[in-house]
């Protein structure tokens, strides 16, 4: 094909070829490239001949790789898919092929050329309408219509009700919040149980060992009530303490073991 | 178009001409009153700004009459919607003055009052006359300016008397256009709070999410704007 | 929005006997048809925007008729400087086109177009409702982004409904601004649309044996190149 380009006695033709190439920049896409080369055909895009428009494209690709112009991929993709173009045309199908004709591709190919072209007129003819602001005009000092907005706020005797009752018993729905400063930790008095214990060699009341001021209020006490006995518990388990308590719910009392937890219960 | 070869005509020759219209008078021939009084219309019409005789005389072809123009203009907007007045020296069409109503829409919007308006309004119903900080001090947020404006605006609470105590504050009370609205014969008819608890209005306890401090947040620190 | 309310405080009076012509005759009349035709004139031209004939209607005493007055009006204007235009449903004053020359110093300077977004609007109008892919399709190249955003930007496209194909891509379509700008009443008077129809260059036609032409999805860059 670069042959038969060179052959081309219509030097206009080549030249005008060349200068496609020096603009190549300047097309939109190889769809417009196609579009400008059928230009030259000089017929109805209805009536082109596809197959000599996938030479002058298969041509120009030739040339701009001779010129070493590098071409975006689509021009490449187009490039290849008008070779098997090419090749359904000129070629018979072979018996038994699937797939649409040469021709068939061929008339969908002219059929979108004709498609960017008309668009190309659709648009130029949009443009050369009378447009707002070159042409006519609209009102040069538009008394924005104003527009009074007057807001209604609706509020009902339950509303105003029901928002008063909600602030004054907000107060007895406070959510839960665990109030720490009322607990008393249970490492605190495992440490604390642990230091007293060597001393207690006679049976103390359990409540003989809550801190000082952990007793007498009630949220607090039991808190530290809780904690000592689960402390007492656990230093029972080790073996420092004995624990006693002589009915249910009766006092309970501790004392340091004599054999200091030597043997087992 | 046709603008770039209209304008073209336009501006080279007539302008001399325009001067001195008694010079040539058959090579630019004015175009006919009805030509020149839509010109006119429309120029004054596209102009942002009023425009004098002189003024419309340099935008239309040489040899108008922008007089008569304007005159029968003038009488073909007599009594319509739109009219042509005089500005000083100036020429401009507005509306019709009788229907500056029409211009103007109203628009009525229903809202429903944020939770903080209608918590301080209750407040000072209940507590009237109360002050801003004990009004505060009641809901356990600061009560934004915007909210006792809102209040003010709608004619549901009004300035009472100052608190005799230090710095004076000003108190509020409700209207009568509050109880208006509310339909209440006075303040003091509003239900106590045992009476709201026997009406199952406090069993409504747990709020809907999200329902809460929509502008509470806002009422960061511009409560010292307020005070006066 | 506003409609719907403003419609609201209308409808308190009139709006009942409006429906209902018979009743109450007396009390609600409308005003006289020249009256009306005058309102609407006054109305049409205070606003630069096309009004709809809902938006003018809520604006006049109720029991108007806003179409019969709209014609007498256009009427009127024919052939006048400033005409009465139609975009879809709404209606405006413009000054008569023949007359732009008058009104050069009112031009407004329009960033100049890109032949691609001049191109991509054609497509878009004629097309509509397009996806970006079938715009790539016709055009043979990728839309830059640029592009659409530009035409955007002047409110003459927007985005219409997502296509109910794989990928559910954006369809764009042309605005009423659009039609307004270019003087159309409706996208069924852009020029030529009938004769490309006709001419089977406004259909979608699948590239015979393609594959897949359904995934408009992928056709992102220049896979829209005949992809289908």
């Amino acid at each position: 094909m670069p042959d038969d380009w060179d052959n081309r006695d219509d030097i206009t033709a080549r030249r005008a070829a060349e200068a496609l190439i020096v603009d190549v920049e300047g097309f939109e896409g190889p769809l417009d490239l196609l579009l400008m080369l059928s230009r030259s055909q000089k017929v109805d895009l209805r009536r082109i001949s596809v197959l000599e428009l996938a030479e002058q494209y298969l041509g120009f690709v030739e040339k701009a790789r001779a010129l070493r112009i590098e071409l975006a991929a689509d021009y490449l993709v187009m490039a290849a898919w008008l070779a098997y173009l090419k090749s359904r045309l000129l070629l018979p199908p072979e018996p038994g092929e699937e797939g649409p004709t040469g021709e068939e591709l061929a008339a969908h190919l002219a059929w979108q050329l004709e498609r960017l072209q008309a668009m190309r007129e659709a648009a130029a003819r949009l443009m050369g309408r009378d447009q707002k602001g070159r042409d006519f005009f609209v009102r040069g000092q538009p008394t924005a219509l104003a527009v009074a907005r007057k807001v209604h706020f609706e509020a009902s005797l339950l509303d105003l009700m029901r928002a008063y009752a909600r602030l004054r018993t907000r107060d007895e729905f406070r959510p839960y919040a665990f109030d720490r400063s009322d607990i008393y930790p249970y490492e605190a008095a495992l440490e604390r149980l642990a230091t007293l214990v060597p001393g207690a060699s006679d049976w103390t009341a359990l409540q003989a060992y809550l801190p000082e001021g952990w007793r007498g209020v009630a949220k607090r006490q039991r808190s530290a009530i809780a904690s000592t006995f689960a402390a007492s518990l656990e230093l029972a388990k080790q073996g420092a303490v004995e624990l006693r308590q002589s009915d249910s719910f009766a006092p309970l009392h501790l004392r340091r073991r004599a054999d200091g937890g030597a043997e087992g219960r | 178009m046709t603008e770039s070869s209209g304008q073209g005509t336009r501006a080279q020759q007539p302008r001399d001409a325009a001067g001195d219209p008694g010079a040539e008078p058959g090579l630019f021939a004015a175009p006919p009153m009805a030509e020149q009084e839509r010109m006119v219309e429309a120029i004054l019409f596209a102009c942002a700004e009023p425009l004098s005789a002189a003024q419309i005389a340099e935008r239309l072809p040489q040899g108008c009459d922008v007089a008569e123009a304007l005159a029968h203009l003038r009488s073909r907007y007599a009594g319509r919607g739109v009219t042509v007045v005089r500005v000083r020296d100036a020429w401009a069409l507005r509306t019709a003055p009788d229907l500056g109503w029409l211009m103007q829409s109203e628009r009525v919007e229903t809202r429903k009052l944020s939770r903080a308006a209608i918590e301080t309004l209750a407040i000072i119903a209940y507590h009237q006359p109360v002050t801003r900080a004990e009004i505060e001090e009641i809901r356990g947020v600061a009560v934004s300016r915007g909210t006792i404006d809102q209040l003010l605006e709608l004619d549901w609470i009004r300035l009472g008397r100052r608190r005799m105590t230090p710095g004076r504050p000003v108190t509020f009370v409700v209207t009568e256009e509050f109880l208006d609205h509310f339909g209440l014969e006075s303040a003091r008819d509003l239900p106590g709070l045992k009476e709201l608890r026997e009406a199952g209005l406090l069993e409504s306890r747990p709020l809907p999410g999200g329902l809460g401090d929509e502008d509470e947040g806002i009422s960061e620190g511009q409560g010292a704007l307020f005070e006066d």
